[in-house]
């Protein structure tokens, strides 16, 4: 074939030169809700993300060492934890980027009961995903070929922009609001309610707006942005949240605007009321 | 050792698409019922449904037809599916696909004009592949994971399946037997019906795409238990697996196929590119093609630092790359490699098991109240399986069994009695590494990889078979003797790298004996000393039994059902020609 | 009130004020251009309608505004239950209301 | 401070709630004040002679500072919220710095005036 010749053999990556010194100092918290950090080193390589050093760890120095990963490319969000103060997914984090003066601190995520070493009980975040009413209940069914949705248009590209969350918790992690107050539903959760509101085949628009614009709901956000900031896969739940907080405005104003817009025929859903 | 033990109508291992649509659909059929899901990970967040990134294969365009596409696939599969199992994949995909988008709420591409945006995806005559953008998985198993939180299921999550107990008189399965992982306490769930959807998972290579959980768990129970596995020979090797190093877990996964479709170059380690010498599509061959192309360059020596190829995008201009495929450029960023401008080193990675469990048209198995899906099944992909019919297959028939649960359930009222020897036994299995001196677990999981990627890898010949079964039997024995350190039953990890480690070896077996017994090259499955596929219409598939210790092999001639080699359903072949995808 | 009443409130409340107060601050720079004296103040507001009006809306927007914005404080910074920061926030925005009402009264009402 | 927090909109959130309970507790104490005009013009007038030491006027200084601050702030807040965003992040962090700005400016001329 007609293949230019590579003028260099010497593969071309962004990997840091040398993490001098070559090993990496590790601080991890051990226990659950009382525990103590233990420090160890392990090897700096030119390959390695958070979830590699936490790996090694557990490999060869710490054998009942717990933490949680599943798809190690960053769709799962299963492994977030809190990496020299800041959450983060361990799996597609590059030690480069984190490392301070060779050393490395990693706790559980904040915001959420501890299990074990590293690993949170998720179950109060998931929860509130419920609470906020971020679910989609249809009028159509299986037997109905799918609605047209125009790409283009607005709402379409507003739910898009949000619905591609992992539900890592980074941002649930991140927020003092949610540290604060209890009651707080916490970004993901509305923003997922933002992406079902926007949704034009969702039949319980309203339902989901009194959720998420209610009790612990979108006014409860202060706009800290750390979400927005730290969320791995660029989703802004600040902008999300911004959204709710107009709607619940407007419909403050207009009182039940959006009460019509329900198709009579919503399905009601009764068995699917949060267990 | 003390056992919890629950009662549940219906237990269901695994939350990938499988599962899921399982516990679904059983709820639907009968809100009554108590359900439950028990899964390795956190519920939805674990297996490899969620990493899909391609999409969803359905017949919906106009000009399609499930004809096409069942000859698709059969073809694919190059005439080894069950062929009923495969129509009915392509018949019910269509429900499901509406399904998911109109009573999940899954949120679909569109084209302009607001239908749904379908691409082309490799070995397939129609661009049928249904999609969110290319991170399909995420909004798939999102959706499911919403409708299942809402509706009353029970989660045992981090819950590991370690046995399927049978029933005391052998009228069928009994309940599970599984570790809570968070605190390695045994909990014995019984129950009228079980699913089996834990999703295989080629995870015994040493470079392996799924998601670190699967390890083979549920074959490796089937087998124990008695069940027949089918196919087992057949594992699907992705052409490009990101090589990182052995000390990081991003090396083996999927750099996604679309980059060679697009154009991208792969060079060997000499800095050539090699494709056009193995096939005249050059990088957009087909994935075993180019699989076994690289495997053959990297045999050759011709490798990069770290023993694989490159991949090259840049004479694409970086800012193209970086615009058409920003998920795979900032995914090799993050991990510190540039993707659109530089080479990244790249390998063959073990990504799907075609094989599996056999299993009925309803979803059920040999043995009465047990149920299979999803990729723990064999049968509906054959020799090949279609990239898009993966998430496919776990949907459509994690929803059969949900409904045939639920109607099996209604008939049987009765628990059955499990046989407590069996919960003993496994009991003790689980318990011997805690009772034995300290091992090199890492070492041997790297010695198993090692030798399935030489022996029981892409290009296999019966000497290498027959060598591969010999060490996968001396690691057998040297697990038997490897202890574990930590005495902490409470999520070990070590615990479980050790549990996964023997499902992983019992399993390799079976692909190596599989592999040994086909003596033709098909599909995915390729013998050097027979490279030809054999005749068509003799075709059989292997299945394999456990007998005790021992593995029973037998050929079996597969049954032509609905169509013949040398027949089509269709008026133009279908199934070719075989492009890469984009 | 519910939570969502609260927040609008405080929104509206906030999109009345914030002209108000720029207004106010401009005033404040052209007052204090040679010292503050009394005269000079209640000259401007003693029995002008438009200076009643509009130190009668700010304390108004102003003691819905703030008090508000202080329960949030006090439930989120302060080991206060909610009732609790909502009591002290409606005690709050009665002193507002009576202590401005007072002052709009003192600076307009001619003596 | 801790590692999350450390950005520009957690500074400003900061800002603006400060500023808030500042102006929150100084506003009784102004309508206090201006309430001794209802003991006639001079009370208040020795209210203001009082109020001329420096000490007061660096506090003055200060509240007037903190209103600019929070109207600026509030009024960013008030924007990302109701006005729909033009694009992903827009979340008007630009404002931040020339909102500070502006309040310190409106600070300067306020004390320039008053020496
Ligand atoms: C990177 C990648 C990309 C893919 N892309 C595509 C694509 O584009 N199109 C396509 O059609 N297919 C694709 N596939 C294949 C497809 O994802 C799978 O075939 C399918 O989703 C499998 O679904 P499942 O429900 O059978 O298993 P999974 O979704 O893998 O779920 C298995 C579940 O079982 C649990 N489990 C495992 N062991 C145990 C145990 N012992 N006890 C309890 N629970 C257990 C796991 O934790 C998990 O929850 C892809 C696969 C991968 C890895
Ligand atoms: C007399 C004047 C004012 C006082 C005493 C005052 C007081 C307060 C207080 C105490 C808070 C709570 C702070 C917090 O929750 O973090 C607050 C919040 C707020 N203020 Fe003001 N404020 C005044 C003027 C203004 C003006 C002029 C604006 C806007 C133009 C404004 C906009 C806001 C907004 C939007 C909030 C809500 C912040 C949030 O909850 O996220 N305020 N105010
Ligand atoms: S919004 Fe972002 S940070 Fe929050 S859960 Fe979703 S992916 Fe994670
Ligand atoms: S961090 Fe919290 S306060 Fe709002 S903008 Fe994000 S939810
Ligand atoms: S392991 Fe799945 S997101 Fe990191």
């Amino acid at each position: 074939m007609h293949a230019p010749a590579p003028k260099t053999l010497a593969p071309k990556t962004l990997a840091p030169k040398t993490l001098a010194p070559k090993t990496l100092k590790v601080r991890i918290w051990r226990g659950r809700e009382e525990g103590s950090f233990c420090s160890y080193e392990v090897p700096a390589r030119d390959n390695q993300t958070v979830l590699d050093v936490v790996t090694e760890v557990q490999r060869r120095h710490e054998p009942a060492l717990a933490y949680r990963f599943a798809c190690r490319v960053g769709v799962c969000g299963s492994c977030a934890m809190t990496v020299n103060g800041v959450p983060r997914w361990t799996c597609r984090t590059h030690v480069a980027k984190v490392a301070e003066a060779g050393a490395i601190t990693i706790e559980p995520l904040r915001n959420m009961p501890r299990i074990k070493d590293l690993a949170c009980d998720m179950r109060g975040f998931f929860d509130k995903w419920q609470k906020a009413g971020g679910r989609f209940s249809g009028t159509a069914t299986r037997a109905e070929p799918p609605a047209k949705v125009d790409p283009a248009n607005p709402r379409r590209r507003a739910a898009d922009a949000a619905i591609e969350c992992i539900n890592c918790a980074v941002c649930y992690s991140a927020c003092d609001v949610v540290s604060w107050n209890e009651a707080y539903l916490g970004p993901a959760a509305l923003n997922r309610a933002w992406t079902v509101v926007n949704d034009e085949r969702h039949a319980l628009r309203r339902t989901t707006l009194d959720l998420a614009t209610g009790e612990g709901g979108c006014g409860n956000c202060h706009t800290q942005g750390s979400c927005m900031r730290h969320c791995p896969v660029g989703i802004s739940p600040t902008e999300s949240i911004a959204g709710l907080k107009r709607m619940s405005l407007l419909s403050f104003l207009v009182r039940d605007r959006d009460a019509a817009e329900a198709p009579a025929g919503a399905r009601a859903e009764a068995e699917e009321a949060p267990a | 050792m003390q056992v919890e033990r629950l009662k549940t109508d219906i237990l269901i291992l695994g939350s990938g698409g499988a599962g899921l649509f399982a516990a679904l659909h059983a709820k639907k059929a009968n809100p009554d019922l108590s359900v439950t899901v028990a899964t390795k990970g956190l519920l939805g967040k674990c297996g490899c449904t969620r990493m899909v990134q391609g999409g969803y294969n359905v017949a919906l365009a106009p000009g399609d037809s499930v004809e096409r596409h069942f000859m698709d696939t059969i073809v694919g599969g190059k005439w080894l599916p069950r062929q009923d199992l495969a129509w009915q994949l392509c018949v019910t995909s269509v429900e499901r696909i509406r399904e998911l988008e109109n009573e999940l709420g899954c949120f679909f591409d569109r084209n302009p004009d607001g239908t749904l945006h379908q691409k082309a995806f490799a070995g397939q005559s129609f661009d049928r592949t249904v999609h969110k953008g290319d991170l399909t998985g995420i909004e798939i198993i999102n959706r499911l994971m919403e409708k299942v939180w809402a509706l009353n299921v029970g989660r045992l999550e981090e819950h590991r399946a370690i046995e399927l107990v049978p029933a005391a008189d052998g009228s069928g399965i009994a309940g599970v037997l599984l570790v809570d992982i968070r605190t390695g306490a045994y909990r014995l769930v019984q129950a009228k019906a079980v699913l089996l959807g834990t999703g295989a998972g080629p995870t015994m290579y040493l470079y392996h795409t799924p998601s670190g959980d699967k390890s083979c768990d549920g074959l490796a129970l089937a087998l124990r238990y008695g069940l027949a596995l089918r196919d087992m020979e057949m594992v699907q090797f992705h052409p490009t697996g990101l090589l990182g190093g052995p000390d990081t877990r991003m090396t083996g996964t999927v750099l996604e196929e679309g980059l060679r479709g697009a154009g991208g170059y792969l060079l060997n380690g000499e800095g050539e590119r090699f494709m056009a010498a193995y096939d005249a599509a050059g990088e957009r061959a087909t994935r075993d093609v180019v699989s076994r192309a690289i495997y053959a360059e990297m045999r050759a020596g011709r490798t990069t630092p770290m023993g694989g190829v490159y991949i090259e995008m840049a004479h694409l201009g970086p800012e193209n790359v970086a615009r058409r495929f920003p998920g795979m450029v900032k995914r090799c960023a993050d991990c510190g490699f540039d993707l659109a401008g530089g080479r990244v080193e790249v390998v063959p990675t073990a990504h799907y098991m075609m094989g599996g469990v056999e299993f009925e048209m309803d979803g059920s198995t040999a043995s009465p109240g047990l149920y299979a899906a999803g990729e723990d099944c064999g049968g509906v992909h054959g020799a090949n399986r279609l990239g898009g019919n993966g998430v496919g297959n776990s949907t459509v028939y994690g929803g059969i069994a949900g409904d045939s649960m639920a109607a099996f359930v209604a008939r049987q009222s009765a628990f059955r009695d499990p046989d407590e020897s069996v919960v003993e036994a496994a009991i003790a299995r689980a318990e011997r590494p805690f009772a034995l001196p300290r091992g090199d677990l890492m070492g041997l999981r790297e010695l198993l990889w090692q030798d399935m990627w030489d022996d029981v890898g892409i290009l296999r010949t019966a000497e290498g078979l027959r060598r591969g079964r010999q060490k996968i039997a001396g690691h057998q024995a040297s697990l038997a003797a490897t202890g574990l350190a930590d005495g902490d039953r409470a999520f070990n990890l070590t615990w479980h790298d050790w549990l996964n480690l023997e499902s992983l070896l019992s399993i390799s077996d079976v692909i190596a004996l599989a592999a040994e017994a086909r003596q033709d090259s098909r599909g995915a499955h390729f013998r050097e000393d027979f490279p030809e596929t054999g005749e068509l219409a003799t075709s059989a598939y292997t299945r394999i039994r456990a007998d005790g210790e021992a593995l029973e092999l037998e050929m079996v001639p597969v049954d032509f059902s609905i169509v013949r080699p040398g027949q089509s359903l269709i008026e133009e072949t279908a199934g070719a020609p075989p492009v890469a995808a984009e | 009130m519910s939570e969502r009443t609260l927040f609008a409130a405080q929104r509206l409340s906030a999109l009345l004020l914030g002209p108000l107060v720029l207004v106010h601050l401009a005033l404040i720079l052209y007052a204090v251009q040679d010292g503050l004296t009394a005269s000079e103040i209640l000259s401007r507001t003693r029995g002008s309608a438009g200076w009643a009006f509009f130190y009668g809306l700010f304390v108004l927007a102003a003691a819905v505004h703030a008090p508000i914005g202080l329960r949030n404080v006090l439930a989120e910074w302060t080991p206060l239950p909610p009732r609790a920061a909502g009591i002290l926030a409606a005690l709050f925005a009665a002193l507002l209301l009576v202590l401005g009402a007072r002052a709009v009264l003192a600076v307009v009402v001619p003596a | 401070m801790s590692g999350h927090r450390r950005h520009q909109a957690y500074w400003a959130f900061i800002g603006h709630r400060l500023s808030g309970l500042a102006l929150a507790a100084f506003l009784p104490l102004h309508f206090l004040a201006l309430a001794l005009a209802l003991q006639g013009a001079a009370a208040l007038d020795e209210f203001l002679a009082l109020a001329d030491m420096s000490l007061f006027k660096l506090a003055e200084w200060g509240l007037v500072v903190l209103l600019a601050v929070h109207l600026f702030f509030g009024a960013r807040l008030l924007f990302l919220e109701l006005h729909p965003w033009k694009r992903a992040g827009d979340s008007r962090l630009g404002w931040i710095v020339p909102s500070l700005l502006a309040a310190f400016l409106i600070g300067a001329v306020f004390a320039v005036r008053v020496v």
